[in-house]
């Protein structure tokens, strides 16, 4: 598990592939703006822009660092990607590619037939594809393995009905990876299949999800006889659990290494800051002197500091292998806690000062991320808990025959009983 | 000590639940939100019509207030319009109505109770400065005598309703301290409302500004410099009607909440038989009737002006406030992904419950005040 | 449910009571002192006086006063039972006898046969038995069902074998109601019976509890062959859960009568106190003008208000039937939240002048109040919250086939297993 | 960003626990207590032996600090410490040797250090004030001038080991407030100690007062009123290794919690296959995880005298002395009857815990100094 420190290929080599990353880069991609996210699926200009950085990559010989040639990589190890990101630190990178990247491939890696690799590995390293993962439904979204999207065989092609929801960015996406269940006379995991499908196909229809805020990155999508190549199965049909699998296990490696925070986590030492934003907002009230409100302060500056030093630690440790790779799912938690334990500190912060945006301001305030602020995206921490407490700390799961009776004979929402 | 103790005061329980679930329910607050029209007027006259805010008027002046249990009914009715998150100026008229009842010349009790009664007149609170503390005393505005009268000046923060208003009750201090009130209207020259973006979509929030607003005698509510206990009996009544507000919204939201989860299945059971769920939710149903009980008795001690009352007030504002939001943020949360959607309600009543934390003193703005009612 | 106004004799003779009461206990009761502890078993003179307290109650005509007269009680209604400790509200009343008289004499009435009820009824009322209950076993706290002390029927006695804890005042009782498994091959809750056992017997070795704080008032009991009359069984031989049923009922509803304020709740009203025990810590910790500790304190007024208001709203409530009698759940739950959260305000109000006790002082301080708070005596929160989760609030119960297997089938702790 | 982050530190640890297991485990500290007699002697001097407290003195004066990772190392030793409630003198020595080291004249290196290394010599720190808000600020004692060197008045607070120590490393103020430290021995005239009934019962605690305790030149530590950034390295020093023992404390009770909740049945299942219980306990793995997080920062931050030294041993010490007590007095609690008995123990574990939270600072008051570091 140890990070090796011999490259594969000689250090010249590394070296003059670091200079040519320098100057191309240089050349080529926009700087990274301070304060731009990542992923806004909202500013369609950034999404295009990504579009575009991605095809640059792919022109520029600089695409899929570490994939096989076979699928368009470049087939190099692991020490000329970290020398690529090194370079990149202050560069926009195509970050609304990262599902694609850090899901979609490694799951087609795995599970995918030849076809699937072939066709869209290299899709996505022209930048013409970007995906996303058709799995969570209205009828229930922590119960992965409950999706009642019905797939059936219908000569070459399986038949996809039912609906789909929380899928980050769907109205722009060309691909999702698709969960459905192929034989409800099995056991819930046991009757699932994994698809590869097409976002513009006739049959998907997709609607943007209105959230709280009044805005939102997630949609919902209608599934009606949709209908997908017999040979876009990834995996065996009726196998779709173990795909799932590699799948969120991809999902938290990029997580744990740091993926929600860039395409890189830097190895150097992080370090305690004392926020600005927060010592203003002291000001700002006039409460530099009240010593309650210090202690708010003093929290935040806590938790947020904690947070840092445990996200980093958990990814270097679990890249060094110090730590079990279920220790990801503990710092995805303490980002849950975190960002609602924050929310708590400024609104008892800002009492009456919190519950309104000033005119002409961009409508936020401390009282809108106290409304809006739940972390329920990406699993409930009730999920995470248990991941947490049934993997990491390997206490016993609850007794349930959920997994062992048929799909078909399971207790389901009563209001759909009714 | 429920707060529901007589018959009388279940038939109004009943009655205003009745109405509100037929002329206001949650769907017309969310139409209102919707259209950003403020609240439904007609909703608004009916409910004065079943004595919202007669029941702190005299008889003589077209009211009910010899009937009723003044801050004790107004609590029940509030906690049924908090179960739907009613937009309309409930508090502010109550209040109203009860600081020119307990200290307006009779003039001023003929002039504007009898309008307050049938909601010919719209009144709003102005008293709080801006900033993170104030909500509980007279600070924001100055006043200073003339030769014909008085003038005004200064901003008040925290103003609900203000844009629908055609009257405000203004509290201001002297050079000294002192504390007087006024009444005036909104088109009072040198006023001028800066209205904000809430986060509680079903209340209008402004700040009001006052350049040399110029008043007669007869503006005066009380004796000028005199004011300050007046001011304290209406700060009680508004905690009670707020607090009672926050106990409705989380006592419907941990209602429909309960409902959820004991039809929502997962991992093939009702969502509601996971241990973690049941024990958050019983912590839940402790708080609330927490809440229940500090409110009744704040209602009962301010209507009886017990010498606990200013403590019980801010102990029933202090909990109900808190554990509304607490409460109702966990039972979205429980919703999962439902609950963040615009389509659901869940948010329209976090939205109101953080707001109410915040409005009428934050919770640290009564922690506070107990220790000064503690005298120390 | 309601509480009639219609005293069931007529005024003249209540009123006659009255003074009959306030005569006799003038004469005949030790006052009640400030600070003296409602029950405290570890001051033995406290129990011995309580003995003589009931004895002269018995003897003055005013013992049992609404209990049948067949089992040596007045035979008068709730109203003279009100007018009486309307009277001794100033009196030392035996509270050591609390629950020989709130859990013991309705459980006996409920169940008893005629032989218990004659015989140890008036043993209560005149002052000779002070009862126990003996529950709760070392292998498992929470979960009552599964008592492991067994008991078999040999002759005219049934023999009893295993260990109790957790039992009030055990070295100072003279009888204990105590559960018993008499039928291993039944579910558990099937083969239980309950009996009256005699706390001097052969057999029954008593040994005191010490806790963290380094006293008790808890017993543990081993019962070695202690052998019980036939006819102590109480209600009929595995049947035991029946009565343990209306014995947690009978508990409850002195809990929310308030007995564990007096055997008295007055139903006046409360009024909000600002105890100046918080204001005196200020002062002496200089800290009045922090506005910080001034939180800590508001929030140590609420808490200690609301709960006291929330106790008697629930006492009211249950009593006159406003509130379901479930609502005691609430009341209990809420005393463990308030006193644990209590002693994190008062540790964090003292910072390190919390945690010595100063030589010649009582040897207490808010730091040994937080190690030492925990609420578990009485059935752990888990259990409450469970109680208050399915009972007051109808939520589902967990899967579980633990109440329909036999008893001898079911796991078991995995360190009596090794 | 683990604490053990080479081969050296991982078989630190592993010699460690072996050693503490076989000559120092939670039995022994329970004998300790029980018996009333402090540390066990041996223990200790085995525990020098293997370089406890010569990690911070340097070779030339019988030490190893130049092959050690000072601090960092000393945590490591800590957070062992920790798991079995150790209640030898492990911090005030490793405080002492470390500010000697750094600030002492050769003369005092030479005298000191070895025996500190040694065990010849049991030191601890005075400069607290009593009150609820100290344990970082010397402010107890004060300095003056006299013609032959300096005199010492006041009452330091929260002094451990104040019984069993033979010298003191003293930190006082001047009448301009400024900062110098001073080594005496425990029998120095004026000098009294008085030992307070701790709850930590594994470990003695003493208010030590100070009457016109005379001192000659020779036992100034650095330059006199000019000692302030020495006593912040020091300080920092403490808050590390206390943040580690904290941390040590949490790690095993959470350790034998989980096997205790595995284990026991009730209802027919593992206690810990209870959501509730699993959940609390996946939080509290969660802060824990941050504890380990934020001390191994704040160990490598004060070993290399980072710019954010300071603020990191704050936030170690905030957080590690908060979930101590949270995370133990909640696994007591899943521990049911029998966590509440004195047989078993983790009170004694609760009990430092409880103890560290509030010694070298409280939360609220390192909440405070990271607000003061923040410049505001």
């Amino acid at each position: 598990m140890t990070a090796t420190n011999t490259p594969g290929r000689g250090n010249e080599e590394l070296e003059d592939f670091r200079l040519r990353a320098r100057r191309f880069l240089r050349d080529n991609l926009p700087p990274r703006v301070a304060g731009e996210p990542f992923m806004d699926w909202e500013r369609k200009e950034l999404v295009a822009r990504d579009r575009q950085i991605q095809r640059a990559l792919w022109e520029g010989g600089f695409a899929g660092i570490t994939l096989p040639q076979a699928y368009g990589g470049l087939g190099l190890d692991h020490h000329f990607e970290e020398a690529f990101y090194d370079e990149a630190e202050g560069c926009r990178l195509p970050w609304h590619f990262g599902n694609a990247f850090n899901v979609v491939i490694p799951t087609l890696l795995a599970h995918g037939n030849e076809t699937l690799k072939k066709r869209y590995i290299p899709g996505i390293l022209r930048g013409e594809h970007i995906w996303c993962q058709l799995l969570s439904e209205p009828s229930g979204g922590s119960d992965l393995a409950g999706v009642s999207t019905r797939a059936e065989l219908r000569g070459e092609h399986w038949i996809l009905n039912g609906s789909k929801v929380w899928t980050t960015g769907g109205m722009d996406c060309d691909m999702g990876i698709c969960l459905a269940r192929t034989d409800p006379t099995l056991p819930k995991h046991a009757g699932l299949t994994m698809f590869a499908v097409d976002m513009k196909a006739p049959g998907m229809s997709i609607s943007p999800l209105k959230l709280i805020r009044g805005n939102s990155d997630f949609c919902q999508e209608f599934l009606d006889d949709l209908a997908v190549p017999a040979d876009h199965v990834i995996g065996e049909p009726n196998d779709g659990w173990t795909v799932v699998r590699s799948q969120l296990a991809a999902e938290h490696a990029s997580m744990a290494r740091g993926w929600h925070q860039g395409l890189k986590v830097t190895a150097e030492a992080a370090s305690v800051e004392l926020p600005g934003k927060y010592v203003d907002m002291l000001r700002a009230l006039n409460l530099e002197k009240d010593s309650h409100a210090r202690q708010l302060v003093g929290e935040a500056f806590v938790i947020d500091a904690v947070y840092k030093l445990t996200t980093r630690r958990v990814a270097v440790g679990v890249r060094n292998g110090a730590l079990p790779h279920t220790a990801g799912s503990v710092a995805s938690l303490m980002a849950a806690r975190t960002d609602v334990r924050r929310t708590e500190l400024l609104s008892e912060l800002h009492g009456p000062a919190g519950i309104y945006a000033v005119p002409g301001g961009d409508g936020n305030s401390v009282g809108l991320d106290r409304v809006c602020t739940h972390r329920i995206g990406g699993g409930t921490t009730e999920t995470q808990c248990n991941a947490v407490a049934e993997r990491h700390l390997g206490l016993p799961k609850e007794p349930s025959d959920d997994n062992t009776i048929p799909f078909n004979q399971r207790k389901i929402n009563s209001d759909r009983e009714s | 000590m429920d707060v529901i103790v007589t018959e009388d005061q279940r038939m109004l329980q009943d009655t205003t639940r009745r109405f509100v679930h037929k002329r206001a329910p949650i769907e017309a607050t969310r139409r209102c939100v919707e259209s950003g029209q403020g609240f439904a007027p007609e909703t608004w006259r009916e409910g004065l019509e079943l004595g919202w805010v007669a029941l702190f008027v005299p008889e003589a002046y077209g009211g009910i207030a010899e009937y009723t249990g003044g801050a004790i009914d107004a609590a029940i009715i509030a906690e049924e319009l908090g179960r739907v998150v009613y937009p309309g100026p409930f508090l502010p008229n109550c209040v109203a109505a009860f600081a020119i009842a307990d200290a307006g010349s009779p003039a001023q009790q003929a002039a504007w109770l009898p309008a307050l009664a049938q909601g010919e007149c719209l009144a709003s609170a102005c008293f709080a400065a801006p900033g993170p503390r104030g909500g509980i005393e007279p600070g924001a505005l100055r006043v200073s005598r003339t030769r014909s009268g008085y003038v005004l000046e200064g901003t008040a923060s925290g103003v609900q309703h203000a844009e629908q208003a055609d009257h405000f009750l203004v509290t201001a201090l002297d050079e000294q301290g002192a504390v007087s009130q006024f009444l005036l209207p909104f088109d009072a020259k040198g006023l001028t409302t800066n209205p904000l973006d809430p986060i509680d979509l079903g209340r209008s929030l402004a700040e009001v500004h006052f350049h040399g607003v110029a008043l007669g005698e007869d503006a005066l509510l009380g004796a000028h410099g005199a004011a300050a206990a007046q001011f304290e009996r209406q700060l009680q009544l508004a905690l009670v009607l707020q607090s009672a507000e926050s106990v409705g919204l989380t006592d419907r939201v941990l209602e429909f909440t309960l409902d959820y989860v004991k039809q929502r299945y997962a991992f093939g059971r009702p969502i509601g038989s996971f241990q973690a769920l049941k024990h958050r939710l019983a912590y839940h149903a402790m708080q609330l009737e927490g809440a229940r009980a500090a409110v009744a008795h704040a209602a009962r001690a301010v209507r009886e002006g017990a010498a606990d009352a200013a403590a019980a007030a801010s102990v029933a504002k202090a909990h109900s406030g808190k554990f509304a939001t607490e409460i109702i943020r966990d039972c979205l949360h429980m919703h999962g992904g439902i609950g963040m959607t615009w389509e659901h309600d869940i948010h329209l009543y976090l939205r109101r419950a953080v707001a109410n934390e915040a409005l009428w003193g934050a919770t640290p703005v009564h922690y506070e005040r107990l220790c000064r009612l503690a005298n120390v």
